[in-house]
């Protein structure tokens, strides 16, 4: 994204489109040639899927909206399981129920991109943007030892960006891939780039298309010997080892003179890079870690800058999730302390530098 | 008249798409009838190469074992979910899901609902033996009234647990369906019925006609707590609150 | 008779069998029972044929089997049963 | 630099269409901008509002303490928005519908009587229309012929005979915004 | 459990009951005054639905056979808000159905003691016992920012005293309550002491009845106001520091004079527990600290360990989970390796000694 | 004859039960109408000091704000499971679900089948406004083929988009149904009638006759695009797919 | 003609009004509407009894409202209209 | 001291029963006590078999690496369990069913008539039960008496007609046990 934005010409810039989050999230979908799109209104992805209803038929791909969350993911395990590029999106409680199928996509290896927008928990709770979604992406959503990965873009262009990003993971790693996003990014508008991208479609040798002149294959998460389900796990575990080797991404700011650093995603690390620039004014030596990946987590990335800072700070909009993963990388080395609201509520920049001067004073 | 004399004549033999491996399903059970018959008809009318099948979870789950098909195993009672997915993106694809009553009438009631009332072109076996064989033999919503399963160990009382679930009388409401029948593998010209029974659903999906349902009244020997022979004899019973036939042929009609 | 006991129009895929006896009920020459002397590879007594000159090939055995244990065969033309 | 402009109101005065207007005219300016309603489909009627961030650089933080500029379309937003103004914003009130002081002192105000003028213009629904106008006219934000590029963007593939009367809403906020008395506190 | 193994004299041993760890978990919750049971079958549980089925028609009570795993917890949701004491048991496929339920349930504060008796993951997995549900039950299982208690029992007879103190603790802080089991406990047969305990009934004043004389009573979690959800939030926050300040639950063995300690719960405990005897024949100085409630975690203990031992052993039946747990307590004071068994395998003592061997070898 | 002149006769009031507060529903929606009715009915039969109601998601969610009872939310299109533990748990409690359509026969089928399917004495109010209201008037299983939503934009096509789905006719099909009936709010005969159907499902749940439901034809003028006059209009319309009447009472037949 | 207009036949909760029109368009006698010169505190038109004389006191404006603003009265017996 | 005991066969012929009787009379003896099956309804038919542990303290581990005794029923399970022994341990093997020798050394074996036994007691299905009279006989893991007792509560109450043959085949198994020659190796 910081790269795009540096490269982008002043004509450039003039020709990118006002997009709302969740229907440049679409259209991103679709220009990465997304074949099916299954999906269940909820506020605040419905423009998401309402885009999909409209495009996805002009350009004579499917479109489901399905009778439930439920109905929605598994349709796209179906279709997906033939290898098509597939998409479903909802928000907290819709993606709640997704939970079990997300097991059995993780276990029975089908790719698709699942996009939560998330909004304030629990329960039916508020429609406004919202982080609390974290522990369930990154952790615990399904049973069974699984992860996949999870992708949190802080623009609308960024989104734009790991859709595609998404897309190539999945199919390259045979998984569920989550692009994490929250109220406020699905609302808001920006500009977006339209020259769009589409990956290259790898050869899928393990798709189910009828077992013609070939032996028949099944798609299964069924292992009903624990010597082979304890076998297919341990693949399970260096296919997600390989990720977390070499799919790690995160962005930082002025991170080599700093002395505090914030560590955010999404729109939490917007609003903290707002709070950064003015206390560099005040003479803060801020910086801004912003995990990208939230699994596999920057853990590097936090061990290195936790080995060299007074402090850490964690911004959400939770009650405190992912600072979790900030402590566990940090294993000790420096403090990280914890600014959070909830319900739909986004902290202001203020907030944020209020806490800052507080770590200042403190550590 | 007759110049060299003939071999013996082939009168019925096993299709190959059955496979060699001998099933795990308790003797006498059901499920291997109605397996047998779906790999005749999918031979008859040549379309394993194409078939795309979904496996529930239940006893039959390891039909991919048995039919050299294609499959995917769908998430208990999301069979119908995961079928709509595989029909609209491989239009040329034929698609069949393989349900118990379990699966299909209790916790995927929804998304047979929705895929008969979109009248996805899908041909949908469902194998109703009235309990949930694979977890012990609990009563299932189709389990007949007094019937004793391990959930209902003085019998099924309605004010308790509920009245026997017609299901497919249900999904004939709806005007995406098709074709629904009831059969059974009580005896041979039961068998024979319901083999045509399945023909016709596999045709309808060709012709494009809508969502077509093929429930086959089966039976669970050890659920039951019978022989195999009695549970078959038994089905008489059973299809007194599930009377056997055509519910709806849309061919008919038009 | 020696044409006739040449003629088997069953055959039994007797590793198979699990013993159910739904043919030994269907087969309405009565001509099928389990072999209580043998025990197969599932560890189930396997049917067998009792009187081949009873059995008019009718294939119901075939048709009511859970496990695909029959292959039925028809006389030729002009060999008598 | 970033400039934070917010307009609320009630929800048939679009508020959101021209604050999307504002967005896009940005866009059109080589500028980045970052549009934010107030969403909410399951609140029914009352008050809508949409923020809009106009910068030279990426936007950062999408919430914003004190807005550079508020457009108040009707009383409730009044109360609302006039005491988060920066200490140099600009106020314009839709005056055909708010007669009352702004509650706090604010540096600038605009008190345009949006009605009449839409009127004029051709449909008195485009309040919103002329109240940006007045904004642009009377700060430069964005440029002029950028908000009727937007606009024709935006109103002219889908309706192009309302194109007319918005452009003209437009035009005459924008007149009244450049020429219009400063009128400082209240 | 073993202070009440403690104090047995050889006739209470002799009068015990063989009992199977599922029918055990149920009578349990029966003698401790269980109003209504919803469930559906699936195994490893399925004997606790069906000795439910049995019983409670039996005492007049209520027993549901749901039409899925969501239809059950959802029944159970309105019978709890009602007053009614509730339990409702599942395996892991089932508990991510009620994953979106859960998140109501925390929200609108409704007790419910929720018993899952996992097996093998992910997807349909196996059969066999497993703890690879640690994340969903501790952390992020719905949507939302919530916590529930969680308790793990390691043998029979705990999980019956569990069973009690879970309804306590569910009436006592209005929360959802989770027995953590495995297949292995719900399919062994234990001595049971039959005398279960009843916990006292608070007087619940926030229930549904009826609003007869009284003004009407609502149980629900939308508070579409993000500053309402937020104060919720606040509240159900301070709730749970409540929680976790009070309700820590573990054991301790050997631990005085650890030098390496074994952290397990459950059967991976018991099974750690062989392999601590045959550790010490050999002069290998191991505690075990095994951690009863996975939430609230024991914090402070390990905390304390860790700053005087040389390393911690993690055993569970996953690939690795509540060792994330184990490291953040930790906080880098002492290593904390690994050892897991997946897919319904179970570790042996021999195992385990031999992965103490080799801590003992490299710290 | 008349020795003191008598005062105006009260001929309407709205019933206490209805709160003081002003509803978020939009100008003309008819979920004001069927709330209002309810409360009639309820005080009528002086239900609701025992009444226990399970409020779905969807606009009608905030009933809890409008009508004085004791109310539990249950998650979208569950209200028929929590209804059911309440049923079982409080025998002397009168229970009520009011449900969307998006809500009963999308999210919720499996648990409404299933209510009825036991034959729950509960009383089901089902308020079919062809649409998904609260989340942006998008498709509801229930919309009429050719209806232009949000998420079917050029009208919605059968082959795509599936058949609207005639819930209540499916669960008339269920022998735990007692009383089925399907009533409108579109002008004053058809709101009278429909207050008769919502009492008699109410004396049916009294009676322990089983399960019932009033489907209540209503509309949506803002997701539909329409004035609240041409909605009512409208749904002239909507009872041709959806046919008014009285579907099922058991206690005729017996 | 004093008597007559004395007795109102409808209380208007005027402030709970969304001004819908369905009860204009329902009234029989065609006595109902908008009072295009009031805003209530709910931002509408609230609706207006323009003929009480009119008025059959039939309630069907009540059965139709969604927001339950009406109270209807008959007029007392011997009280013409 | 924790003893461990497989029993093991196939699905019909009362393993878990046996092993349930056996915990059962731990109990009543006053010692600890697990039983543990090797469960699965998924898996129909083919081998079948439960664990067993006894001991005089809270049990540990419900896993064994090696088990004390070895009760099996059928070719199969002679060929999985016997190299799992102790080095002392003792194998109870089924004779009416396996003819083949252990695979591996043992160091006591027993092999015993059990179906003739059985049919002689008055089911000739009791064949677990008196492969548990043997194993008792020989080792003493639990009281005869207990045993009984166990016998009594479980089947005395459901098929009281049932429990004289069930007693007759253990007291039968019991007088073989304890007599029985012991044999080392194979
Ligand atoms: C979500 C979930 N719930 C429950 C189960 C357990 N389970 C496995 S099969 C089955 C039901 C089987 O019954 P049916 O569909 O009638 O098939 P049958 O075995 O009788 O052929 C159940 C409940 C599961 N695997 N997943
Ligand atoms: C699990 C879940 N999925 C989706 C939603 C979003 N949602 C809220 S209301 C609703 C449907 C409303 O439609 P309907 O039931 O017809 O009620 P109406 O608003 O039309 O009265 C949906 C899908 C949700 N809250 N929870
Ligand atoms: S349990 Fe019943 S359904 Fe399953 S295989 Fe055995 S007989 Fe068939
Ligand atoms: S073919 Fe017919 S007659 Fe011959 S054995 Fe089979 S059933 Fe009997
Ligand atoms: S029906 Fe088949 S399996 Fe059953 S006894 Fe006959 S041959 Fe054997
Ligand atoms: S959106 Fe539709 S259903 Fe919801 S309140 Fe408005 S008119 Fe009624
Ligand atoms: S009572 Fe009847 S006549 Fe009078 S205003 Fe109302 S609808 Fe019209
Ligand atoms: S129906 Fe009710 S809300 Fe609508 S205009 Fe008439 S009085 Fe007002
Ligand atoms: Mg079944
Ligand atoms: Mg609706």
């Amino acid at each position: 994204m910081t790269v795009a934005a540096a490269t982008r010409t002043a004509a450039d810039r003039r020709d990118r489109a006002l997009m709302k989050g969740n229907e440049a999230i679409a259209e991103a979908a679709i220009q990465a040639g997304c074949d099916a799109y299954f999906g269940y209104p909820i506020t605040p992805q419905a423009e998401l899927l309402e885009w999909m209803a409209r495009r996805m038929p002009e350009l004579g791909r499917t479109f489901v909206q399905a009778e439930s969350e439920l109905g929605a993911i598994n349709m796209a395990l179906g279709a997906a399981a033939t290898g098509a590029r597939v998409m479903v999106s909802s928000s907290s409680p819709g993606i709640s129920l997704m939970a079990e199928a997300m097991s059995y996509m993780a276990g029975s290896e089908t790719p698709m991109v699942l996009v939560n927008v998330m909004r304030g928990g629990p329960g039916l709770g508020s429609i406004g943007p919202s982080q609390s979604d974290y522990f369930q992406a990154v952790k615990g959503h399904g049973h069974g030892d699984y992860r996949v990965p999870v992708l949190a873009p802080a623009s609308i262009g960024e989104a734009v960006e790991l859709v595609a990003v998404s897309f190539e993971l999945a199919e390259r790693y045979r998984t569920p891939v989550i692009v994490l996003a929250d109220g406020m990014l699905g609302q808001a508008m920006e500009p977006v780039d339209l020259r769009f991208r589409n990956p290259e479609r790898p050869t899928l040798d393990w798709v189910i298309t009828g077992a013609d002149g070939r032996p028949p294959r099944v798609i299964r998460s069924l292992h009903l010997q624990p010597e082979r389900l304890e076998e297919h796990n341990r693949a399970l575990q260096a296919k997600f080892a390989r990720i977390a080797e070499a799919e790690v991404r995160w962005e930082g700011t002025a991170l080599d003179d700093a002395e505090l650093v914030v560590v955010a995603y999404g729109t939490a690390a917007r609003v903290a890079r707002g709070a950064l620039a003015r206390a560099r004014e005040e003479g803060l030596r801020v910086g801004l870690l912003r995990p990208i990946s939230l699994w596999p987590f920057p853990v590097d990335a936090v061990a290195e800058l936790a080995g060299r800072v007074r402090g850490m700070l964690v911004v959400e909009l939770s009650a405190g999730q992912m600072v979790e993963d900030v402590r566990l990388a940090a294993a000790g080395r420096c403090p990280a302390s914890f600014h959070g609201r909830t319900g739909g509520m986004v902290p202001s920049p203020d907030e944020v530098l209020a806490a800052l001067r507080e770590m200042e004073a403190s550590t | 008249m007759t110049v060299a004399a003939p071999g013996p004549r082939l009168v019925y033999a096993a299709p190959e798409l059955l496979t060699e491996r001998s099933t795990h399903y308790c003797p006498g059970c059901g499920h291997g009838i109605v397996h047998r018959l779906l790999a005749e008809v999918l031979t008859e009318l040549d379309l394993a190469p194409r078939t795309i099948a979904v496996a529930p979870v239940g006893c039959a789950v390891f039909a991919y074992d048995y039919l050299a098909l294609d499959w995917i195993e769908a998430p208990h009672g999301r069979a119908p979910a995961v079928a709509t997915g595989v029909r609209r993106v491989r239009p040329d694809a034929f698609v069949l899901t393989y349900q118990g009553d379990g699966d299909l009438a209790a916790i995927g009631t929804a998304e047979i609902v929705h895929a008969a009332g979109r009248g996805e072109p899908i041909t949908a076996i469902f194998v109703n033996n009235g309990i949930y064989g694979m977890t012990g033999g609990q009563m299932a919503p189709t389990t007949l009234l007094g019937q004793k399963t391990t959930s209902t160990p003085a019998g099924r009382e309605a004010s308790q647990a509920g009245y026997p679930i017609p299901m497919t009388e249900m999904l004939a409401v709806l005007p995406g369906v098709a074709y629904a029948a009831r059969g059974s593998v009580a005896d041979p010209p039961n068998i024979g019925k319901t083999r045509a029974m399945i023909r016709r659903a596999c045709q309808a999906q060709l012709d494009r006609e809508g969502f077509a349902i093929v429930e086959v009244l089966s039976n669970c020997p050890v659920g039951w707590g019978m022989t195999p022979h009695e549970s078959m004899e038994h089905l008489r019973e059973v299809s007194e609150t599930y009377p056997l036939g055509i519910l709806v042929d849309r061919r008919m009609k038009g | 008779m020696t044409t006739l006991t040449a003629f088997h129009p069953l055959e039994i895929a007797r590793d198979r069998c699990k013993g159910c006896e739904l043919c030994v009920h269907a087969c309405p020459q009565g001509c099928l029972s389990l072999d209580v002397d043998v025990v197969n590879v599932l560890g189930y007594h396997p049917v067998h044929l009792t009187d081949a000159s009873a059995c008019t090939s009718c294939a119901f055995c075939a048709r009511v089997c859970p496990d695909a244990v029959f292959t039925v065969y028809a006389a030729p033309k002009g060999v008598g049963r | 630099m970033e400039r934070s402009i917010v307009f609320a109101g009630f929800g048939g005065q679009g508020l959101l269409f021209a604050g999307q207007v504002l967005a896009r005219a940005a866009i059109r300016d080589g500028l980045e901008t970052f549009w934010i309603p107030s969403y909410g489909p399951e609140m029914r009627g009352g008050t809508a509002s949409c923020t809009v961030i106009v910068g030279d650089a990426e936007i950062g933080s999408p919430v914003v303490d004190r807005y550079d500029m508020a457009v108040v379309m009707n009383p409730p937003s009044l109360t609302r928005f006039a005491p988060r103004l920066a200490t140099d914003g600009l106020l314009v009130v839709n005056a055909s519908l708010v007669a009352e002081p702004a509650p706090v002192p604010v540096h600038e105000e605009l008190r345009i009587d949006c009605t009449r003028l839409a009127a004029e213009a051709g449909d008195d629904k485009l309040v919103s229309v002329v109240a940006l106008g007045a904004l642009v006219g009377r700060t430069g934000v964005v440029t002029a012929d950028s908000v009727r590029q937007a606009m024709r963007e935006m109103v002219g593939a889908k309706r192009p005979q309302a194109l007319d009367a918005d452009l003209a809403a437009f035009d005459a906020g924008l007149a009244v915004g450049a020429a219009s008395p400063m009128k400082i506190g209240a």
